[in-house]
């Protein structure tokens, strides 16, 4: 008798509960699309498909940037060495495709290493030596800041005997199939990396863990989850997708700028944020982490493109990220 | 203290115009066997920062400090500071307000900037809307630039419009969205100017990424990148200053200064402008820099 | 020896307390052995020395006789043993199932998780125990009665040879605790060894087959659970005999009223409740799990406010928004989930004591008097019986049942007029129960209004003058004071059938 | 019985509380000495009066800040735009005194009150409006940004005309008492804000509930206390310390430079951590804020002087602040 009422209101919580976030994602898509066709009826140059494109393009470094560090906040941490880390990468891949003159392969692989020990180094002093994930990626930014710069001697490294190298951001292989549709590769990267996430959180061992160390720690330990292990796992995944992201933006600029980098982790914890990943873990989706970083990308873009004043341009960003989560907010309330 | 000491006190240290200053002042250094330091800021706003730099370079007892100042007079307690040490103040890269600087080696960005837009006006021939990608709005670098471009335009080419001026911080990838960006708000663009040498690559990546056909890009500074592009065709050409030689001099002159030997009050390193007909005349490719 | 688990001369020190010295323990394939002791005794120390999560500074465990060490919790669980935390260990943003099988997940290729055979199994579990609740539901939006019987079923998943329950029952009703009494007496058919701890009594008397008592971290001795009468455990619990009887029901007819509630509806939760409490009253509110009743209090605290209705104090109506008008009327609110809701656990014993009152110990420019604060705090910790080594220990390092006596220090503290009780001895042993019943009585003569909500019916019974009961989000009726057990269920299920 | 076991315990217990917690101050200040003795016998010019007033005047515009954000972190909250809200702060006084030629106590005046308003403005959209302390000071960070480049026209103000402003800075009174000793203003400022706070934190209703509800908010809202109004008188009070901060900036430079300040939250958070404060709110000093911010001024000052190269400065940085606060953790492991 009892359970029978159980059994219902269980019922009707997971399926509101269900119901609820996909219209919270429908929300967040719509207050893009708001933006979208704001700009579009503010400036008639901006809804143009080489626009568009260039909205996507920009979007794709901070994207993947984002797409990594949601990893780390749904655990409950935060990464403050994406943006410096993906210049080491940048970096490295210029050391060995560069200096050392070895194969593109091996110069992908070495951005990927790069990023995932780095993200090892980052998740042992996590989990390991319990230094708070805010001081060691703190740590960790300058130390690769400071790397990049000794590495290169603070030269940029070019790609002039790769040619090749430019096109893993910038060739277009969609448009190669489909020339009325000229998506450049760094898009289909950031997609690619988003979609391999999102499975990744959705539907494996790693992901479950990613969302148990953010949920209960302690719980997750308690039931023989050997956390430690899998949260440096979750660094190290992560870094190796910030390598992505550097090779991303070596790619486009056909350098590696080792100058580059900070200020690219507040930007991609601000798209993650804006997603509706709460930075107190345990909940997060990949999904929306992507419209998170679309809004950051189509604001900064339509500022630009309405030629409104650099200084206006701040203001007017700083204003739309708080009202984006407010309506985020108000739409959890109304759903509760 | 066996070898005299003289730090310099820059703006930045990771750009390659400010590599190509302490690769000068370094080579001073060794010539004239004394002990140079090079150190600044990440960017030229962080004007206390510099500060704190200036102190701790007071606090080693130098022979005599070069200074590339963010603020002049924001320095000056601590300008006065050395004077009263007797420690020379040699000014490089732009001048101090205050007569405490023994000698300024410098560039005249205002005037190179202005050659940037005669420039500018000659190619466009004369007329169209042109952009500016500045790499700072409030630095005296930034400013300078900026304003020798814009105020040339309005006094000696009144048909060229000036209708967008943004900032990207000297960051390539930046500079790189604002252009596309630029060139998505005005498609008719004839002319855009990147004032440093992040700014113009970022532009010319960014004219190269939207597929636009016939903008003249104009740049700022030197390094492989821009080289590489003005001899590919796909920027205009550029101004350069004379870093090595700022270097160079400003270490010369602070070691004269600490010795008491007479400075020159004012060493202009010059500007020059390069494009693919000169940039491998020895004059030129002594000026630039990778 | 046929014994399962042995534990020998167990030492355990936290900085300044010494929670276990040189206790034994063991414990026989195929039987429930309760152990039992007061708050602070040291029984959840001692279950998870065994379960693996705190080492012993000395002493030996023997598993089937065998010297074993247990350094992490999955050691101990391969070894067999499986605990129910007191504390609900749960990953709030996990779904149950998920929680069930956290750590142990199936898998497919690619370190891909089979979720359908994780939902399916889950379900099977909750089958057993015949629960209907959806695997796919988050446990945050399950109650607490609902995530303990995930906990259940989590523990249960493990097919332990040993399996610890750390006060299992403490937010459970009637029917599911029966309903869990019939899953312990199969496992102990199957010859799984249970050790059970609880602070309700009766439940010795309906599982156990021995008791072991502890006192000051020591054992005080193990009985035969079917020859040993329950005041004797008492005894060894607390050291003296314990007294009690139940006061007089005093005639209230001609006080006046406190509280009136009227006309109060919030969406479903709550559908036009009404009723009427007088000053030194105690309302005993009775329902089933989900009956509205943390609803009812929650509205009239403010913490979730009614949408209509209206609530007069002292027969003045007054408008409560916030928890804060509430307490400005008087009215203070013991909640029913003292580590969401009643502490700041990392701050110390006085300031959560003084949580609700401090203002009145602060000066014009908001300086507090630390001296005063800390001689009521001493007080409230004498007269409680709170165990704990001064009133500045963070209350986290508490047991869970001198962390409830804190919160209950807090509104004496506060002095307020009307106070509703949520489950007030959830989690807390006898003596101190008895401690909380005498302390009712004596709030109750001062002239106090209480609402006592519990889910014992022996409780409700024994406590209150009147007694309302909820069904559904309504109020069924209210029922004189000696009514039966039966006439109170009828109420609580009345439309139910429906 | 029992209860003298209980008295007994109880007793030896507070007392080891009490040195372990002593022990950790101790300890955190040990590191401290350390780093300026390390930095003596490296090099003869760092342990010279002139210097160490150099580090202490280095340290006292992130100490102000640092001891500001101490406030919010406790709470569980954080600031991300107290960096651009002194600047902002230092225009305003900027325009009162120079635009406006008012006398000096009315500039004062208007940075305290300028940082009140926009913390009281932070604390409203996280108290009323639930927006995440990190988006809403994100946003906040944003708008002044802009704020300060808008109302400056880009151009720094200069106090040429209020000569006195330096004095709030870089002159000395302690100087004129005890010649021998001329400890500048900014850092008898310094201690004098951190001493008030200290006082807040530990004897006040404001700081009881600082912590109240770092440690657990709707516990302390289901007390009766006004958690929302707190929790914004909470930030208009570390907004009120952050216009200090702007004011000793200004009367630093002797100017309001519009475009300073991004990055100073960082700066000042680490100081936060490094002094032993945690980021999930709940518990902090201000004395570990306070030696925070001289170890990273002393680290930063004495890699400077041994004219470390500035890219290794950036690595040692990283390195010390990682392990300063492994150390802090390793100490806190020993005392449980
Ligand atoms: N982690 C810890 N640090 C310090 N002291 C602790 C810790 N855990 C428990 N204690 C102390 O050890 C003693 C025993 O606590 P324990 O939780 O075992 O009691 P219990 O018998 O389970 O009580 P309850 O019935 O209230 O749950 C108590 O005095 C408690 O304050
Ligand atoms: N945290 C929660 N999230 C979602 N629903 C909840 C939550 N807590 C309670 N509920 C639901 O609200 C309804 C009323 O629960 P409430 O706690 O008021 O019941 P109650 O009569 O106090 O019973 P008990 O205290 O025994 O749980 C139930 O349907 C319950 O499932
Ligand atoms: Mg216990
Ligand atoms: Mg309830």
């Amino acid at each position: 008798m009892s359970a029978t009422g159980t059994a219902q209101s269980g019922t009707t919580t997971a399926r509101a509960a269900r119901r609820s976030g996909a219209q919270r994602k429908l929300l967040a898509f719509a207050s893009l699309i708001l933006l979208v066709a704001g700009f579009s009826i503010a400036s008639p140059n901006f809804f143009q498909l080489s626009n568009i494109m260039a909205i996507l393009q920009a979007a794709s470094v901070n994207g993947v940037l984002a797409v990594g560090v949601t990893l780390i906040i749904i655990t409950g941490g935060i990464d403050l060495s994406i943006g410096t880390l993906m210049t080491f990468c940048a970096v490295m891949t210029g050391v060995v495709l560069t200096w050392g003159g070895m194969p593109l392969p091996l110069g992908i692989a070495a951005a990927l290493a790069t990023g995932a020990c780095c993200g090892l180094v980052s998740g042992t002093l996590v989990a390991k030596a319990k230094i708070p994930p805010f001081i060691a990626t703190l740590g960790m930014m300058l130390i690769l800041k400071g790397l990049s710069l000794i590495v290169t001697g603070t030269k940029p490294i070019y790609f002039n005997d790769t040619p090749s190298f430019t096109l893993i951001a910038q060739g277009s292989l969609i448009g190669a199939v489909v020339p009325a549709f000229p998506v450049p590769n760094g898009v289909l990267v950031l997609f690619v990396v988003a979609a391999a996430v999102a499975w990744i959180l959705g539907r494996t061992v790693l992901g479950r863990y990613t969302f148990a160390l953010g949920s209960n720690e302690e719980a997750a330990r308690l039931s023989g989850v050997n956390t430690d292990g899998w949260k440096i796992a979750i660094y190290a995944l992560a870094g190796g997708i910030v390598g992505i992201g550097g090779l991303l933006i070596a790619s486009r600029l056909n350098s590696a700028q080792p100058a580059l980098g900070l200020g690219y982790e507040l930007e991609a914890i601000a798209a993650v944020v804006i997603g509706g990943t709460s930075l107190s873990g345990g909940r997060g989706t990949v999904l929306g982490t992507l419209i998170g970083a679309l809004i950051m990308a189509v604001l900064t873009n339509g500022l630009r493109v309405m030629s409104v004043a650099p200084e206006w341009q701040t203001v007017v960003t700083g204003i739309i990220i708080i009202v984006a989560v407010y309506g985020d907010q108000l739409r959890r309330g109304a759903a509760r | 203290q066996d070898q005299m000491y003289i730090p310099l006190i820059s703006k930045g240290f990771q750009h390659q115009f400010w590599q190509a200053v302490k690769a000068g002042a370094d080579r001073a250094g060794a010539e004239l066997g004394v002990t140079v330091s090079f150190e600044g800021p990440d960017n030229e706003s962080q004007v206390d920062k510099q500060i704190d730099m200036l102190a701790a370079a007071l606090a080693k007892h130098p022979a005599a400090i070069g200074f590339a100042a963010l603020d002049s007079q924001a320095a000056i307690p601590l300008l006065r500071q050395a004077q009263e040490a007797d420690i020379p103040v040699i000014a490089f890269d732009s001048g101090v307000d205050s007569d405490i600087p023994v000698a300024t080696a410098a560039t005249d960005n205002l005037a190179a900037a202005a050659l940037a837009a005669d420039k500018m006006a000659e190619m466009i021939g004369g007329a169209g809307p042109v952009a500016v990608v500045a790499h700072d709005q409030t630095s005296r670098t930034g400013v300078d630039r900026r304003d020798g471009f814009v105020n040339r335009m309005k006094e000696a080419h009144p048909d060229v419009e000036i209708v967008d001026i943004e900032y990207g911080g000297g960051d390539h990838l930046q500079s790189t969205e604002i252009t596309k960006a630029i060139l998505t708000a005005h498609p008719d663009i004839k002319g855009i100017f990147g004032t440093n040498e992040g700014s113009a690559i970022g532009v010319v990546n960014g004219v190269r990424e939207s597929g636009v056909k016939g903008v003249t890009v104009i740049g700022y500074d030197s390094g492989k990148a821009q080289k590489d592009a003005i001899r590919d065709g796909l920027m205009a050409g550029a101004i350069t200053q004379n870093p090595v030689g700022i270097g160079y001099e400003t270490v010369k002159a602070a070691v004269a200064a600490a010795k008491g030997e007479p400075v020159e009050k004012t060493i202009d390193t010059g500007f020059f402008w390069y494009d693919k007909t000169n940039i491998d005349d020895p004059e030129i490719a002594a000026v630039l820099y990778d | 020896m046929s014994e399962l688990v042995r534990l020998e001369g167990i030492d355990k020190h936290f900085p300044g307390v010494h929670a276990l010295r040189a206790v034994g323990f063991d414990l026989r394939p195929g039987e429930v052995h309760a152990l039992m002791g007061e708050n602070g005794a040291g029984k959840s120390t001692l279950m998870k020395v065994l379960s693996g999560v705190y080492q012993p500074d000395g002493g030996r465990i023997l598993i089937d006789g065998a010297e074993v060490s247990l350094p992490t919790p999955k050691a101990a669980r391969d070894l067999g043993i499986g605990i129910i935390h007191q504390e609900l260990a749960l990953m709030r943003d996990l779904t149950a199932a998920q929680n069930i099988w956290i750590g142990r997940e199936p898998r497919l290729s690619f370190g891909r998780i089979d979720e359908a055979r994780l939902n399916a199994e889950a379900e099977a579990i909750f089958a057993t125990m015949r629960l209907g609740i959806d695997p796919r539901a988050p446990v945050a939006g399950l109650s607490i009665a609902l995530q303990q019987m995930v906990e259940i079923a989590k523990a249960l998943s493990f097919r332990s040879r040993v399996l610890i329950m750390d006060e299992p029952t403490a937010a459970l009703n009637d029917a599911e605790i029966a309903e869990l009494f019939t899953i312990v007496r199969r496992l102990r058919a199957e010859g799984v060894g249970i050790i059970y701890i609880s602070h309700k009594m009766d439940e010795i008397k309906r599982v156990a087959d021995r008791v072991t008592v502890m006192r000051d971290g020591a054992t005080v001795g193990t009985v035969e659970a079917a020859d040993t009468p329950i005041s004797r455990i008492i005894s060894m619990m607390v050291g003296r005999e314990l007294t009690e009887e139940k006061a007089a029901i005093p005639d209230l007819a001609a006080a006046p009223a406190a509280l009136e509630v009227s006309h109060l509806s919030r969406g479903a939760d709550l559908r036009d409740i009404g009723f009427t409490l007088r000053k030194g009253e105690i309302l005993g509110f009775a329902g089933l799990m989900g009956a509205g009743r943390t609803e009812l209090a929650r509205a009239i605290f403010g913490a979730e406010p009614a949408d209509t209705g209206e609530i007069r104090v002292h027969g003045r109506p007054v408008t409560i928004r916030t928890p804060r008008d509430a307490v400005r009327a008087g009215i203070g609110y013991l909640s029913e989930d003292r580590k969401q809701y009643g502490l700041a656990l990392g701050l110390d014993v006085r300031a959560n004591i003084a949580m609700a009152s401090l203002p009145r110990y602060a000066d014009r420019i908001g300086r507090i008097d630390e001296g005063a604060l800390a001689r009521v705090a001493r007080d409230y910790i004498r007269t409680l019986g709170i165990r704990t080594p001064d009133d500045t220990r963070e209350v986290r390092l508490l047991s869970g049942g001198n962390q409830q006596k804190v919160v209950i220090a807090k509104w004496l503290l506060r002095d307020c007029d009307i106070l509703i009780f949520d489950e007030p001895t959830r989690g807390i042993d006898v003596g101190a129960k008895a401690e909380i019943y005498r302390l009712l009585n004596e709030l109750a003569g001062l002239g106090k209004a209480i609402i006592v909500i519990s889910s014992e019916l022996p409780e409700v019974l024994r406590l209150a003058h009147r007694i309302a009961v909820m069904c559904e989000g309504r109020l069924t009726g209210i029922l004189p004071g000696g009514a039966s057990q039966e006439e109170i269920m009828e109420l609580a299920t009345e439309g139910m059938a429906a």
